[in-house]
């Protein structure tokens, strides 16, 4: 192995070997949805994300209040500027926020926000990634001298993005273009293309060696046919687990732009990382303001996070034994 | 190895001129230039446009791009348009306490991370395990802004054992040699401004290594998984050697390899995290700058910034292939 | 076996820390007496530089402020120009012809002397400055008091308002003016005006900017020897630890300074500011979070409010997207109707704040009680957009992020509450949020792509032109009216060297301007200090013109 | 007493939610100080689990050993680890099949020696080098002061395997234990490096218990040879006595799969048909049953018996190979 390719060893890595052939694709899968079963990290991140969707779809229509209404302001109760945020009662389980609106609903529909973000967001990193990372790894596996240059060409580009910190990456997205709740998504989900692209790839090009691509050149199958009905669908599996554990630091990453002022600006749809970031002002006075979507974010990070450590041990081969 | 080390650093001059002419063209897309942002709420249309046209921002890209190759290559990154001060004499001034931060940051996460991680491996698949995993990744899942504010409340505002901000208390007369606050202490012999440096490392060090934990952990547990099978970890068993020798010599010297790249791969997002931990401890490091000189379109100290990154990443990760040929006498510099 | 040895070494670093807290702490005791007491003060943002005339901003001014002295200065805690280091002033019957007494026995910090010929080196200084000293960016303030130079070197630069300083003796100087104008003598209490020590700026080279407009380098007397005859002394700037530490000139002709060390501590994060204050490490800071106030004060720190010397209006353009609307005084009109302020006051400002009226704060020269007020009321907004026969109104709305202003503690509260009410009256608003410097100000100072947003002002020195000139006096991209009688008006007020009758004038220009309604002023909010119990002594300023000389430290 | 007494040793390995392997079912055997003794077996047969059992180098979780070795009087799996690692090296020594992964890649070849010599002699610095130099140089490596600063990737195969002797005999040992010391290497140094072994032994008087699934290997060594199929010992006999008259089918397909160079000429090998899955549970028959060319029904109508013959030679089969077979 050159010394240069190493350093690309720890994404590629992953890609490579759940990308490695088995002597049955199938089995291999259920024998990792087995294992997946039995860890209790799995399960635990799976009930986490269940709940944590069931609420994104259905809470919505369940809130006691309009999220956006000041109704703490319009009654008077709220006066934030002078440090007086009603807390827990009755009427609102957690209170109003700073601006008069009812805690639980907001908590409620940011839940659906917050998913949303981070959805679109990795969707975004993993589609980019994914027509980056495929395009250099089937013109690294077929495509000859142009090819492994084109690869060339598209990796570099690709270790730019990957060597620029990231949040100064998502930072100048944003200030480019604008803030709105789409370039949000727009510069979380820039902000994984590179490690989409270098996973996809390396497990294409594992995949590219393997018995049955030799097989099917060897019959004459035409190249981005093999490219597109082989090598594809099998390196899947370990971009999926990326992209489970990309859900998690998308919402990490929104909060961090929120706190930086880059956040969604629209307040009608309350997002954890923007409510976690409003109520910084409000630390000392109502520090719940801060808790409730803190214990949010990190409770669904942490679910993605858990599943898709779980989903990436279950599918490492040489963890297996 | 002496010619494996200029032929990286020859390559990285072609990266480095198409990664400056990315940004330049880039930044200077940025809506709103660095004229609004030094003339704020007083700013009027004849004011901005003498200032563009002073600092040449009227005139067509490539000009602009020209003079500033010109000047970048006689070795001169320009001056900050917010402070007035050599770019590099900022950096010279700023990376330091980012680096000190990084460093401590990395001494924390790898000081609990490497242990956590072997004990998560050898106890695979018991309480002890998930727990170790799930505590490291509970710290990557909590914004580290928040984190910051908590750990300060508790361990600083409640106990008092820590300072929240800044690198060193600003009563401390403290002599600077390096800009290396740690080190210049220690250089001149002020113990306690080095005591006190140190002090002031802790907290956003700490808040700053939760980022590293997690990968540290989870990668230093699958390397040990990995090791722990192997041959040689058996031949050693054999041999009668003492858990602490087989641990240390046979299967954490191993095992380091990986860890040793993704400590390489993590400088990116340290640095992302130190923007985020600089400004919550009022630490003057290079990130909290870099994002107040995003805010005020400073050209210089933007384009000077990012050329340093990658000049830095380049290095760190050849420090990191070299440290290879370290640990692993198989690989030979080629 | 590992969680003794991690409790050991915090125990050692706790060690450390109480050794070098202990040490500290001796030496303060040493030196005995309670006027050897350091003072740090939390700032929330660097100072630039140190050469008065090249500073802008009011983090600059903080520390400025304490080190030098102008011709003229606020009074304590108000906006009047009082005696500084001009005893006193007078003008010729034109209004052109100044003549300043100056105070005796005043030295600077090397040691020289205070006269009539230094107060003229230094405006010569800057009426002569050449090449980058003409740059807006380097002399900002002058050029905005004083228009151009005595050789300008752009065509865009007005003529210069500073036409010629004499001393004729030692504590006299006399300064000639181009023209009347109300700004003088007021404008010389900014610090930007402040006296520096010739030989200094001899020495130190004070003129030698280097590099070029796109990369400007201040010369060694900006970045390290200011010398001036205030009460404090520069010591150094610790620009790797963003700090800046003073110590008291003890041969201060006045009152000398009651601590021996002040130093001045950047921390930007609002909560870090908290934080580092509860915890000690600085003793007190500027900009307090309003909704820290009550908390801060049950937990026995002195809040100190600075008297409302600011405005924040939400600005209604006539050229932008929605002009054909917004140009109708009747739509104007039935925003401002639309509008709670008092509810808005009430919820996000501090105790001491009010709904504004006029477009300049209370108790200025100017201020007019009996211009049209605008009630709260829905119910009218929506019939005054009916008589308009404007419906379905939708308007751009842009307001900032991430800042406070004095005027402003809470941009996006702020839009949200406004957002609702003109809601409430059948206005949509499409949200432009944005980053405060530079997007923001940009956005809504140039061009004609806003609607409505919001902006403020506070207060350089005791001017009511300082307030509505500034907004009004021509025509401007964020208002985007053309209203000739207006424009007039505000020069023949500015040209007027009778005090009564200029303040008469103002009167009229702020009912002119309520009526004419080119946007609606929400509040005026006393912007906070706060010190911890051990410091007292210090007056809050509406100018943030805050006198440490006179702090203790128990 | 026997140096090394094997007793109805078993081993189960046992995973959670996965079915049980018994990977040894009853091994017993001895091995007497100063001797060599074969343990023969195709891969799977639980040879080198056995070994691994003896040694305690099986993983504690998901493992059930059972049954004595009884080592110079002392039952090392009831042993405690400790104890277990001070005998370890010092009086039973190991060597495995593949001499480049079973050396430590990132550590010189001196200190993988030095390091038995400091654990179990005591020794450190020049001391220990020098003995390491020594002992390099009696497993037959040339210029060994400067192979002891070298990697073991730069080392031949035969060079490395030398270097595992040297490990293992650095304490002299009572008990060495080699686990295929040959299969991973070239013919040709497969001869010299038994040569070594058979020195070794001779010098030293250290028993050997010898593990491989080559016949020939323990030909012209072994004192006694004790043949392992799926867990159990289905033939044990002196050497001389099994050249002579193998009773169990498996035993003369394993032979029978070896080229010979004295065979006939004209005669073909026998492999074994089919492959060590094909195992039938011994609580129904003889697990050996689906492959055996000597098959009956009563071979599956339970488990088969040891069978001692008069010379010591006991086989576990209901229709024994006599020697006309043997001679075809």
């Amino acid at each position: 192995m050159t010394l240069t390719g190493r350093k690309k060893e720890k994404i590629d890595r992953l890609g490579e070997l759940a990308g490695a052939p088995e002597e049955s694709g199938q089995s291999l899968l259920r024998e990792a949805f087995k294992r997946l079963r039995r860890n209790p990290a799995a399960i635990a991140g799976a009930i986490i994300l269940g709940l944590f969707v069931l609420i994104a779809l259905f809470g919505p229509f369940l809130v006691p209040h309009d999220p956006v209404e000041p109704i703490g302001v319009d009654n008077g109760e709220v006066r934030s500027g002078q440090g007086i945020i009603p807390g827990i009662s009755g009427e609102h389980w957690l209170g109003y926020d700073h601006q008069g609106r009812d805690e639980f609903s907001r908590m409620i529909v940011g839940a659906r926000q917050t998913l949303w973000v981070g959805v679109v967001a990795t969707f975004f990193g993993l589609a980019v990634g994914s027509l980056v990372g495929g395009l250099a790894g089937a013109s690294y596996g077929l495509g000859g001298k142009w090819g492994r240059r084109l690869d060339g060409f598209l990796m570099r580009t690709v270790d730019i993005l990957l060597a620029m910190p990231s949040l100064l990456l998502a930072v100048s997205i944003v200030a480019i273009l604008g803030r709105s709740l789409l370039s949000v998504m727009i510069a979380v989900g820039m902000v994984s293309v590179p490690v989409f692209a270098r996973l996809l790839r390396g497990s294409m090009i594992a995949q590219s060696s393997s018995d049955y691509v030799l097989a099917a050149t060897a019959l004459g199958v035409k190249r981005n046919k093999i490219a597109l009905s082989h090598l594809l669908p099998n390196s899947l599996a370990p971009v999926l687990v990326q992209a489970t554990l990309t859900l998690a630091t998308a919402i990490i990453e929104a909060a961090g732009l929120s706190f930086l002022g880059l956040g969604n600006p629209d307040s009608a749809a309350p997002e954890w990382g923007v409510m976690l970031a409003d109520a910084q002002g409000f630390l000392d006075v109502r520090p719940g303001l801060a808790i409730y979507p803190a214990v949010g974010i990190i409770i669904t990070a942490l679910g993605f996070t858990l599943l898709g450590e779980a989903m990436r041990e279950a599918l490492d081969p040489k963890l297996r034994k | 190895m002496f010619r494996f080390i200029v032929r990286r650093l020859l390559q990285l001059i072609p990266t480095l001129f198409g990664l400056s002419l990315l940004l330049f063209v880039w930044l200077h897309r940025l809506p709103g230039g660095p004229e609004t942002a030094i003339l704020g709420e007083r700013s009027t249309p004849e004011l901005r446009a003498r200032i563009r046209e002073e600092m040449g921002l009227d005139q067509p890209i490539w000009v602009q791009y020209g003079r500033f190759m010109k000047r970048v290559l006689s070795g001169d990154l320009g001056t900050s348009i917010g402070t007035k001060r050599p770019v590099t004499t900022e950096f010279l001034e700023r990376f330091p306490g980012t680096v000190e931060l990084t460093i401590t940051a990395l001494i924390i996460a790898v000081g609990i991370g490497i242990p956590l991680g072997y004990i998560a491996a050898r106890r695979r698949g018991t309480w002890i395990d998930q727990l170790s995993v799930g505590g490291a990744l509970l710290g990557i899942c909590i914004p580290v802004f928040f984190l910051g504010y908590i750990v300060k409340e508790v361990l600083a505002v409640n106990f008092g054992w820590f300072p929240t901000t800044g690198r060193q208390d600003v009563t401390i007369d403290a002599t600077r040699v390096t800009g290396f606050f740690v080190l210049d202490g220690l250089l001149t012999r002020e113990w306690d401004a080095a005591a006190d440096a140190i002090m002031h490392l802790i907290l956003p060090g700490i808040v700053l290594a939760s980022i590293p934990l997690a990968s540290i952990v989870r990668i230093t547990r699958a390397s040990v998984l990995e090791v722990v099978q192997e041959d040689y970890v058996r031949t050693a068993e054999a041999k009668g050697l003492t858990e602490q020798t087989v641990r240390s010599r046979h299967i954490l010297r191993n095992a380091m390899l990986p860890v040793a790249t993704t400590i390489g791969l993590l400088t990116g997002s340290l640095l992302s995290g130190a923007v985020l931990t600089e400004t919550v401890f009022a630490f003057s490091g290079i990130g909290a700058f870099i994002v107040e000189a995003i805010d005020r379109r400073d050209y210089p100290v933007l384009m000077g910034f990012i050329m340093i990154v990658a000049v830095i990443y380049v290095l760190v990760n050849l420090l990191v292939d070299l440290s290879y040929s370290l640990i692993d006498p198989r690989v030979r510099v080629r | 076996m590992r969680a003794p040895r991690l409790r050991a070494a915090f125990a050692v670093a706790a060690v450390a820390s109480l050794v070098v807290a202990g040490c500290a702490e001796s030496d303060r005791d040493d030196s005995g007496s309670g006027s050897d007491k350091t003072l740090v003060f939390g700032a929330a943002g660097d100072a630039k530089v140190l050469d008065p005339t090249f500073a802008s901003d009011g983090e600059t001014f903080r520390v400025l402020r304490q080190m030098y002295e102008g011709l003229v200065r606020s009074e304590e805690g108000g906006t009047k120009p009082v005696a500084g280091l001009a005893e006193s002033w007078s003008s010729d019957a034109a209004g052109l012809v100044w003549t300043f007494k100056l105070r005796k026995g005043v030295k600077f910090h090397d040691g020289t002397d205070f006269n009539g010929e230094a107060v003229c080196v230094n405006f010569n200084r800057w009426y002569n400055a050449k090449g980058l000293m003409q740059s807006p960016d380097v002399t900002a303030y002058w050029q905005d008091i004083f228009g151009g130079f005595a050789k300008n070197e752009s065509d865009k630069l007005p003529e210069s308002l500073f036409k010629s300083c004499s001393a004729p003796d030692a504590g006299t100087a006399v300064i000639t003016i181009s023209r009347v104008t109300s700004k003088f003598p007021a404008a010389l209490m900014l610090p930007a005006f402040s006296i520096s020590s010739p030989e200094a700026l001899k020495k130190y080279n004070a003129d030698g900017l280097g590099g070029t407009a796109d990369s400007v380098t201040y010369p060694e007397y900006a970045t390290g020897h200011p010398v001036g005859t205030g009460p404090f002394k520069f010591v150094k700037w610790d620009t790797a630890n963003k700090s800046v530490e003073l110590e008291r000139n003890d041969a201060y002709y006045g009152e000398k300074a009651k601590v021996k060390k002040l130093i001045f501590k950047t921390i930007s994060d609002v909560n870090a500011r908290k934080q580092a204050l509860k915890n000690g490490e600085i003793q007190g800071y500027d900009l307090v979070d309003p909704a820290d106030i009550p908390g801060l004060k049950s937990d026995g720190f002195n809040i100190l409010p600075r008297p409302a010397f600011n405005v924040l209006y939400l600005a209604i353009n006539q050229s932008g997207p929605g002009k054909a609307a917004t140009s109708n005084v009747k739509v104007r009109q039935a925003i401002a109707h639309a509008i709670n302020r008092e509810a808005i006051v009430k919820a996000k400002y501090p105790d001491g704040s009010s709904v504004a009226i006029n477009f300049q704060p209370p108790g200025l020269e100017g201020y007019n009680d009996g211009v049209t007020k605008y009630e709260y009321s829905t119910e009218k907004a929506k019939q005054l957009l009916a008589e308009a026969g404007v419906t379905n109104l939708k308007l751009k709305f842009h307001y900032p992020t991430e800042v406070t202003r004095p005027y402003m503690p809470a941009p996006k509260d702020i839009y949200e509450l406004i957002a609702a009410d003109l809601t409430k009256a059948g206005i949509t608003t499409e949200a432009v949020p944005l980053k405060w410097n530079p997007d923001y100000l940009n956005a809504v100072q140039t061009g004609a792509d806003h609607d409505l947003h919001l902006l403020g002002w506070t207060g350089d020195y005791g001017d009511a032109y300082n307030f509505i000139g500034t907004f009004f006096d021509r025509q401007k991209d964020e208002w985007g009216f053309n209203n000739p009688t207006l424009f007039e008006a505000f020069k023949k007020a500015d040209s007027e060297p009778d005090a009564t009758k200029r303040t008469a004038q103002y009167k009229e220009i702020n009912k002119q301007v309520m009526d004419f309604l080119p946007g609606v002023p929400i509040a005026h909010g006393p912007p906070s200090l706060v010190f911890n119990k051990s410091v007292s002594g210090i007056k809050a300023s509406p100018l943030t013109d805050e006198r440490f000389v006179t702090a203790e430290v128990k | 007493m026997a140096l090394l007494e094997v007793k109805d040793l078993s081993v189960v390995f046992a995973r959670k939610g996965e079915r049980e392997v018994r990977a040894v079912d009853g091994v017993s055997f001895d091995v007497d100080a100063g001797e060599v003794v074969g343990l023969v077996g195709e891969s799977g047969c639980g040879k080198s689990v056995t070994s691994l059992a003896i040694m305690g180098l099986l993983p504690k979780r998901g493992v059930r050993v059972s049954g004595q070795a009884t080592f110079d009087g002392m039952n090392l799996l009831q042993t405690d680890e400790r104890t277990l690692r001070d005998i370890r090296g010092r009086d039973v020594a190991m060597i495995f099949q593949d001499p480049l992964s079973s050396l430590n890649p990132v550590v010189p070849i001196g200190l993988q020696v030095t390091e038995v010599l400091t654990r179990h002699r005591g020794m450190k610095g020049e001391a220990a080098k020098k003995e390491a130099a020594h002992l390099l140089e009696r497993v037959g490596i040339p210029d060994p002061t400067r192979r002891l600063k070298e990697y073991p990737h730069q080392l031949s195969g035969g060079m490395r395997q030398r270097a595992l002797i040297a490990m293992a005999v650095a304490c002299a040992p009572r008990l060495l234990i080699a686990d295929e010391p040959t299969t991973a290497l070239d013919v040709t140094i497969q001869a010299q490096i038994l040569e070594l072994l058979k020195d070794l032994v001779r010098d030293s008087g250290t028993a050997l218990l010898m593990i491989t699934h080559d016949l020939g290997v323990v030909a012209g060594m072994c004192k006694s040879i004790n043949v392992l199929y799926a867990g159990r010992r289905v033939e044990s006999a002196p050497r001389r006595v099994l050249f002579a008259q193998r009773h169990h089918p498996y035993t003369v397909g394993l032979l029978g799969s070896i080229p010979r160079l004295d065979a006939p000429k004209g005669e073909k090998l026998r492999p074994i048909t089919g492959s060590v899955r094909d195992v039938l549970p011994w609580a129904e028959g003889c697990a050996f049953a689906p492959r055996c060319f000597n098959r009956v029904d009563r071979c599956v109508d339970g488990p088969p018996e040891l069978v001692w013959t008069a010379a010591q030679h006991g086989y576990r089969c209901v229709n024994p190979v006599m020697e006309a077979e043997t001679a075809k």
